[in-house]
């Protein structure tokens, strides 16, 4: 019990202050939403790998999280359009209780273990009432990643089934959008949101846990652009 | 023939054998001190389907390859497995990609649920077509008595998906079977042709958790083909990376293992600092798992003198704390007696099952590619071996918290000491005809890549072998008679790649 | 009077859920993190009213009605029970018997609901909380025996009402073997750790969670409800035997007697973070040292003669 | 009493007139079925105007019917008192909902058994039953008993094709002839001491507390062979999964509670016995409760497991009875009345809902041809009837609020509590041990009452694919519901436990009178009022959550209106082909208790662990083994057969030795009458 407590006290309360505060600064090498350089480029978040060997510059900045597939697209005309939250009724369902179900659907398992990380004590994701829960009966949305492979295509349509209406569906990762690096493969699906409709679309890949915190916030209306 | 780890060797210096020859002499180098490492088919040049197997000869550091030719006619062999379980998976995988018939193979049941590579009928009469993953014909346990559990694809925890089925009685498990595929997304046949910038972005990909492992080793293949030989500080930085990887990972099971004893304080301490450890790999590489850093003749990001004082001083704070927080893990007796005794692998079960990695080492299998085929950076530094002695989750516990604290040794030697030079030479194009090996020590085991390239220069046969590929098995059969609660500890111990099995 | 009786229900009503926010609050203390908001059950039970509920087809009405019939049983056991200096609604001579098989009904009809959606996994769920129900079912009696004995008085309400109020003067011994024994049972009939951890959701290990894992909706918050009643229950009966001091005043003594319920919490957030789960079949000698425990304490009811 | 005789009389005639009409299946059923209706008719109406006699203040009052010198040694004298007529009571109830549900079972049989002999056979159990249960002379009792005896053994062995039912019909025949010779031997000594084999002399007589405890052991094995006491029960739960279902209700509804009817009688007429017995009685109690119970954990067939309850519900009725006489015996009269109305109250509702779930049983097993519960599975939405009538059974039995069994039960508890506080330590002890032990099988009931509901009738068919045919399987088709007589009699049954729950004064009063005649004192009406009145507040505390139910219920109705309500499939983790394997056996439920109990059981699982990496096909089995069966009659009936063989020489088969022996039987009995 002491030792307990004395380890507690060492480690301290780490959960950082975000959205209240700035969320900590990301290191110079974090590739985050990309800088449209030229005047003639778009650049689809959605199917990007945000790997260091492109023509892309990257920014620093961490929120990327859109509401709609086609804001995933940047350009140089606009402003680009991060999530807006979710309809009043909505919000007041699942303003402060949202418990989501997880479907891991032909991914590399990156996305898991970074949305496994909102869990920990520095992001502490239950601190907003969201949860993550085993049945999806219990759940309010799920969160999908990975291309959606041909073997989990039939899964996934069945836990989405199981959802008690309203639900959400948060789609997280590039593969998840697009099908990503696996969009050339016949096993893979080209995005989430030609099987089932999305509110949310974190791209990344993985995306941080900071890109998804910020979507889920700014769904939830915790934090207005 | 002898080949070495990131050796290559032209096709036409593999030694062919019959059939008979080549079962053969598998199982006798198998009976002795070999290991079957690699088994997987290949197109020949005249249509026919060649197999070739790789041996391990972990004392020798040298790896033994073979192949036999199967006519598209008459596709089928004497199977291995029911000699050999070692081949157990191999086998189905290669009845499943090249449509071959292993006679007499006791447990063939499709893996990956995909068209075979040569359009040929299906042993399983067209699986492909049929509703995915649902129709497999489970070991059932007979007796009105006894009930199925079966858990997955979509599990309750946010891990990746695969079927379990256990056959229980009460809370005790009978039998469990495991089915994977639905992870498969075609990565093998994606590998293969001609655009190397998208291999290497798949490689990383094939199992996010272990990027820098499978990267690497995609790295080394190309570079043995094209000839091309990276810098030390390049080996050093992939080495690094790679130890990191170990120490995010291992430190994150470590904190699973603790939540899955139901012991809160560990497992959210050791949730967080594995963050530490990705945060590092995000300094160095800008992603949080490595991804982008690894490329054919090189790393692409440097760690100059600052950032490696910097990882430095992190690393001694990061492993104060590491200590604390393990010792308070593995002083609970509560939690103790949640792991000790729990799916025992005995050595022998471990040999004859071929477990790879921590997993092998867990049942005193001194298994550890850094030592046994060093290359690179591990030539020159040493890490010790990590045994445990009881093959239980126990064991697999206390294995990680050692290699987790000589990584961090590791580490701590080398990033003061980093060589200077370039981090990166281009590669030049590879060789025709040839295949060529490379081995990595995943932080789950032993990772293979074997890439045979063909006369335009790209890849005319891609093989990933990922460590879980062996150890699967280990983990349904350690479930034998525990009770069905202990499983998720259990698995959590074993934490295999789901995706480095379906590909 | 009348509003003594409506301020009894009240609290019935209202504060249970409350003892959930406060366990969880101090176990995210433990863990380091901010954690949810001490009001996080209520949220949650309001979202799931505004929720759809989803039905298997296997199932019946024995699944629809089970939350509703269980968290019927334990508020109707709620009214036997006194809280602070409010006496409870009903009392009676014998109503311990009543009080222990209405949780013996909610735990039934759970039973029930989870064998109908004819699911292995809610079936393991079943066979654990039935097993583990029918073995703290006997400790409850004989300590509540035991308490029986001490206070002359077959009715909780007097029981808990200054029956105990000398005893710890002279079997102090005793009642200790019984608070621990009370409080194994406790945490057995409420999936507790060392039991069952509230923090994992893995189907394999559950018994809280994998029981109810088929309903949704205004079902699953009655079924949420109705646990937080059954501990704030538990906690309050067990608060009851610890602390029989009164000053007999009002204000102070319910105002203690809040502050006692929410010590009593945390003091279960505090075994949840410094304790790991048992193995699963570990718990029936956890079961059985809570009975000796109180067999104990008879024993020595019996040698001293304290009856 | 003359109600009682025309209702004796009705069924003598029809019986005949069954027996002459037996050629037609139609006439004689007709005949039995009204003259079942109009003697259960009458009997109920004399058995309830002796219950209701508020004036009588003496307990063995009411209307004699007396013949003398019918019998040798006897005379035939019956009557009703309180006891009887609380007996008299139960059994009516349930004979007339048995033999209703066996006219609506056998109507439809087409078997090489004459319905007719089966019918008249009911009627004669019936006439001896009453016979037994209000005979004042202790020879008409045993001809009684013994003519019982033979009459259930046809009626069990009425499916007797089958080699098994001949076997449990023997069983059931040597362990009551055993419990017989006790008896004989009890009334001997007891006729002896009082001068007359009339029950109102030997009532008079006062017993020296040495003998008083010779007679309560004699009768202890006695009844206790009948009531299935462990370890006397062996033949119990082979014989009443044997007969047919309307028979096994009445067995164990009525027939083993003859036993209990025995030692009330008992302890009517001796009164005071010494501590001990009453201490040895809750022991054994205890024992056949939580063995009982642990034993029908273990069953797979319904029936059987069925049976094992009995076993169990004997050991409450008789723990109340254990604590009613150890509260006798500390003169503490309120632990004594309250323990005897407790037992008598839970030998009443045992009847009744073990009678309706015997005839719901019988009703699955009519449609599934298979009373293995492995083999059942979703039947509720196929018999929707039937499962609600179960379910009702299930939670009477259990013991839980707002049916029967919860009154019952909680008498005994009171009686238990009672002895805590009214006795000493030696009786503290007992009594409280008994509390955990009540405890136990409560919870235990539990378990293995959610197990069979759960397995039968909920969750879905486990040979719904793939299996019809194969070992006797059932198949969704042919499973219908009964008619409305299978389904009357166990409505109303089921009704009886509702209306015995939620309105338990009546019962209780009834249970109060039988006590005054077993103890032949006036129970206060302090005391009265002292264990109904908290009963009506345990009601008010069940209307209190039958409030909440509705409010909850509105709430939830309300919001199913803006939130409607979906159907789907079970969740079952994604994946796309189910197997009915994949829910929990009866067997696998329970397994986990009967791990922890296995020390006290045998409990075998057959098939063990392969340790091949690839196994080969293995099946599991476990079963639980009686171990009174196996370690104590198994050898007992080993030594009596060896016995009997020595003794073969009486039976010579010669004519003549057997004249001989009428011949001296005759003397002896003129020997005794001129003495």
């Amino acid at each position: 019990m002491l030792k307990i407590l004395k380890t507690r006290f060492k480690q301290g309360c780490r959960t950082i202050l975000f959205p209240k505060a700035k969320a900590p600064d990301l290191p110079q090498r974090y590739r985050g939403r990309p800088i449209i350089a030229g005047q003639n480029g778009s650049i689809d978040l959605g199917k990007i790998f945000f790997n260091p060997d492109s023509d892309i510059v990257y920014s620093n900045d961490y929120s990327m999280a859109t509401s709609k597939r086609e804001d995933l697209v940047l350009s140089q005309e606009r402003e680009m359009a991060l999530a807006r939250a979710l309809n009043e009724r909505m919000l007041k369902i699942f303003g402060r209780s949202l418990k989501l179900r997880q479907v891991s659907a032909g991914g590399c398992n990156a996305c898991e273990l970074d949305l496994n990380v909102l869990n920990t004590p520095v992001f502490d994701l239950s601190r907003f009432g969201i949860q993550f829960v085993a049945s999806p009966r219990h759940a309010d949305g799920i969160v999908v990643t990975g291309p959606v492979s041909r073997n989990m295509r039939e899964a996934l349509l069945k836990t989405y089934e199981a959802i008690p209406e309203p639900k959400l569906v948060i789609a997280l990762g590039g593969c998840a959008i697009s099908g990503g690096i696996f969009s050339d493969s016949p096993q893979a699906s080209h995005g989430l949101d030609t099987i089932i409709p999305v509110d949310l679309f974190i791209p990344g890949c993985p995306p941080h846990p900071l890109t998804t915190l910020d979507g889920l916030l700014r769904l939830l209306g915790r934090i207005s652009s | 023939m002898e080949l070495f780890n990131g050796g290559q060797i032209s096709l036409s210096n593999i030694p062919v054998l019959t059939q008979q020859g080549f079962r053969a002499r598998i199982l006798d180098r198998c009976h002795e001190d070999a290991r079957l490492v690699n088994l997987f088919g290949h197109l020949g040049t005249s249509g026919q389907v060649r197999l070739s197997a790789i041996l391990g000869l972990d004392e020798e550091a040298g790896l033994e390859i073979l192949s036999t030719f199967i006519s598209s006619e008459a596709a089928q062999y004497e199977s291995l497995t029911k000699d050999l379980l070692q081949a157990h998976l191999f086998e189905r995988e290669i009845a499943e990609q090249w449509a071959i018939q292993p006679l007499g193979h006791p447990w063939l049941k499709p893996l990956r649920y995909h068209c075979n590579y040569r359009s040929a009928t299906d042993i399983w009469k067209n699986i492909a077509n049929k509703t995915i993953p649902g129709e497999y014909p489970f070991y059932a346990v007979g007796g009105e008595e006894v009930h199925e559990v079966g858990v997955g694809p979509v599990h309750a925890g946010i891990i990746e998906p695969g079927h379990f089925r256990f056959q229980c009685h009460g809370e005790e498990i009978l039998h469990l079977e495991i089915q994977l595929g639905y992870q498969h997304k075609g990565i093998e046949p994606l590998m293969q042709g001609q655009d190397l910038k998208r291999s290497v972005l798949l490689s990383e990909s094939i199992a996010g958790d272990t990027a820098i492992g499978h990267s690497t080793a995609f790295c080394e293949v190309v570079e043995s083909l094209s000839g091309c030989i990276i810098s030390p500080k390049a080996q050093a930085i992939r080495a690094i990376a790679l130890e990191l990887e170990r120490l995010a990972n291992h430190i994150g099971d470590l904190g699973a293992l603790g939540m899955d004893a139901g012991f809160l304080p560990t497992s959210a301490y050791f949730g967080r600092m594995r963050g530490d450890y990705l945060n590092l790999l995000l300094a160095l590489t800008g992603n949080r798992f490595g991804k982008g850093l690894c490329r054919p003749g090189g790393v692409l990001f440097d760690i100059d003198a600052n950032m490696a004082g910097e990882f430095c001083l992190k690393l001694k704070k990061y492993k104060e704390e590491f200590q604390d927080v393990s010792d308070l893990l593995f002083s609970r007796p509560s939690v103790l007696a949640r792991f000790e005794g729990v799916g025992v692998i005995t050595p022998e079960d471990a040999q004859k099952i071929g477990l790879v990695g921590l997993a092998g080492r867990a049942s005193q299998l001194e298994c550890d590619v850094r030592i046994n085929y060093s290359s690179g950076m591990w030539q020159f530094h040493h890490v010790p071996i990590s045994l445990g002695a009881t093959g239980d989750v126990y064991a697999r516990a206390l294995v990680r918290r050692q290699e987790i604290l000589r990584s961090l040794e590791f580490l701590l030697k080398v990033l003061p000491s980093l060589p200077a030079g370039e981090i990166f030479t281009p590669a030049g194009p590879m060789k025709p005809d040839t295949l060529a090996v490379s081995l990595v020590e995943g932080w789950r085991g032993e990772i293979m890549h074997v890439g045979i390239s063909d006369a335009q220069g790209g890849f005319a046969r891609y093989k990933i072998k990922d460590p879980s590929f062996h150890n699967w098995f280990g983990l349904a059969y350690a479930m034998r008679g525990q009770e069905i609660s202990d499983f998720p500890l259990c698995n959590k111990s074993f934490n295999l790649s789901y995706s480095g099995h379906d590909l | 009077m009348h509003i003594l009786l409506l301020l009894h229900l009240t609290i019935l009503f209202v504060f249970p859920p409350l003892l959930l926010g406060i366990i969880g609050k101090t176990k995210a203390f433990f863990a380091g993190r901010i954690g949810p908001p001490l009001l996080q059950p209520y949220f949650d039970i309001f979202k799931l009213m505004h929720k759809e509920s989803v039905y298997s087809v296997t199932t019946n009405w024995i699944f629809m009605a089970a939350p509703m019939v269980s968290t019927a049983a334990i508020l109707a056991a709620g009214t036997l029970m006194p809280l602070a200096d409010f006496k409870p609604p009903i009392q009676f001579w014998g109503d311990m018997v009543l009080f222990v098989y209405l949780f013996a009904l909610a735990r039934f009809v759970i039973v029930l609901a989870a064998l109908d959606t004819g699911s292995s996994l809610e079936g393991m769920g079943a066979s654990r909380e039935a097993t583990f129900g029918c073995l703290s079912e006997i400790t409850m009696f004989l300590n509540l025996t035991i308490l029986a004995l001490l206070s002359r008085s077959l009715s909780l309400s007097e029981i808990f009402l200054g029956g105990l109020s000398s005893s710890w003067l002279q079997v102090g011994p005793v009642l200790i073997l019984v608070v621990v024994s009370f409080f194994l049972i406790l945490l057995v009939e409420n999936s507790r750790v060392p039991i069952d951890d509230p923090e994992t959701h893995l189907e394999l290990t559950m018994i809280h969670e994998v029981i109810v894992l088929d309903h949704s909706g205004i079902d699953l918050a009655y079924v949420l409800y109705g646990k937080a009643v059954k501990l704030f229950l538990f906690a309050s009966m067990l608060v009851s035997v610890i602390i029989t001091f009164r000053v007999h005043d009002f204000l102070i003594d319910t105002a203690f007697f809040f502050f006692e319920l929410i010590v009593f919490a945390v003091l279960i957030g505090i075994v949840e973070s410094t304790m790991a789960r048992l193995r699963l079949n570990k718990v029936p000698y956890l079961l059985f040292s809570a009975f000796i425990f109180s067999i104990f304490g008879f024993t020595v009811i019996l040698v001293r003669g304290g009856h | 009493m003359a109600l009682l005789l025309i209702s004796l009389s009705i069924l003598i005639i029809s019986s005949l007139l069954i027996l002459l009409f037996c050629r037609s299946k139609e006439i004689s059923a007709c005949v039995f079925l009204w003259s079942l209706v109009a003697a259960c008719g009458f009997g109920l109406w004399s058995a309830l105007s002796v219950l209701c006699q508020k004036a009588m203040s003496l307990p063995l009052t009411g209307v004699d019917f007396r013949v003398h010198g019918t019998i040798p040694l006897g005379e035939f004298y019956i009557g009703i008192d309180a006891l009887s007529a609380f007996f008299l009571l139960l059994f009516f109830i349930l004979s007339l909902a048995a033999g209703i549900y066996g006219y609506g079972y056998l109507r439809d049989y087409t078997g090489q058994r004459n319905t007719g002999v089966h019918f008249a056979l009911y009627h004669l159990l019936i006439i001896v039953i009453t016979l037994v249960l209000v005979a004042k002379n202790a020879v008409l009792f045993l001809v009684a008993w013994e003519i019982m005896t033979f009459v259930s053994y046809f009626l069990i062995t009425f499916y007797n094709e089958s080699e098994s039912v001949r076997k449990a019909g023997y069983l059931y025949l040597i362990s009551t002839h055993v419990g017989v010779f006790c008896l004989l031997v009890m009334f001997l000594i007891m006729g002896a001491q009082a001068g007359s084999m009339n029950f109102d002399q030997m009532t008079a007589t006062q017993f020296p507390l040495a003998l008083a405890a010779l007679l309560f052991m004699l009768a202890f094995v006695g009844f206790g062979i009948k009531a299935g006491f462990i370890p006397f029960h062996i033949w119990l739960p082979h014989a009443h999964p044997a007969a047919p279902t309307h028979i096994s209700a009445l067995l164990s509804g009525v027939v083993v509670k003859l036993g209990i009817y025995g030692l009330m009688r008992v302890m009517a007429i001796v009164k005071d016995f010494p501590l001990w017995c009453g201490v040895l009685l809750l022991i054994m109690a205890a024992i056949s409760g939580v063995g009982g119970v642990l034993y029908a954990l273990g069953q797979h067939e319904i029936k059987k497991l069925l049976a094992y309850h009995s076993i169990e519900n004997i050991g409450i009725i008789t723990l109340g009875l254990g604590i009613g006489m150890i509260g006798h015996a500390y003169h503490q009269e309120t632990v004594a009345f309250i323990g005897y109305a407790g037992a008598l109250l839970h030998t009443f509702n045992h009847a009744v809902f073990k009678g309706l779930l015997f005839l719901s049983a019988g009703s699955v097993i009519h449609c599934t041809h298979t009373g293995d519960m492995d083999h059942m599975g979703g039947l509720f939405k196929l018999l929707p009837w039937t499962g609600h009538l179960f379910l009702i059974g299930s939670l009477s039995i259990c013991g839980l609020p707002l049916f029967n069994g919860f009154i019952s039960e909680w008498l005994v508890y009171r009686a238990l509590l009672e002895g805590v506080f009214h006795l000493d330590v030696f009786g503290i002890i007992f009594s409280s041990l008994a509390i955990v032990a009540l405890a136990l099988v409560g919870g235990l009931a539990a378990l293995c009452f959610t197990k069979a509901f759960g397995v039968i009738f909920l969750g879905s068919n486990k040979s719904s694919e793939g299996h019809q045919g194969k070992e006797g399987r059932l198949s969704n088709i042919d499973i219908k519901e009964g008619d409305l007589m299978l389904r009357g009699p166990m409505i109303l049954l089921a009704a009886i436990c509702l209306w015995g729950g939620l309105f338990p004064a009546n019962m209780v009063y009834f249970a109060f009178q039988g006590t005054q005649a077993i103890t032949g004192l006036q129970i206060p009406f302090v005391l009265k009022e002292a264990v109904i009145n908290p009963l009506l507040s345990a009601t008010r505390v069940l209307s209190f959550g039958g409030v909440i139910f509705s409010v909850l219920a509105l709430v939830r109705d309300f919001l199913v209106l803006h939130y409607p309500v979906r159907l789907t499939e079970t969740w079952s983790c994604g994946y796309v082909k189910l197997s009915h394997r994949m829910q929990y056996t009866a067997s696998s439920f329970a397994r986990p208790i009967l791990k922890i109990f296995r020390s006290a059981l045998v409990f075998r699982v057959e098939g063990k662990i392969s340790k091949e990496y690839f196994p080969a096909w293995t099946s599991l089995k476990s079963s639980v083994k009686d171990v009174s069966e196996s370690l104590l009659f198994r050898p007992l009936f080993y030594v009596i057969k060896k016995f009997s063989r020595k003794l073969k020489w009486i039976q010579s088969g010669h004519t003549q030795t057997y004249i001989l022996y009428v011949f001296l039987f005759l003397v002896i009995l003129l020997v005794w009458k001129l003495i």
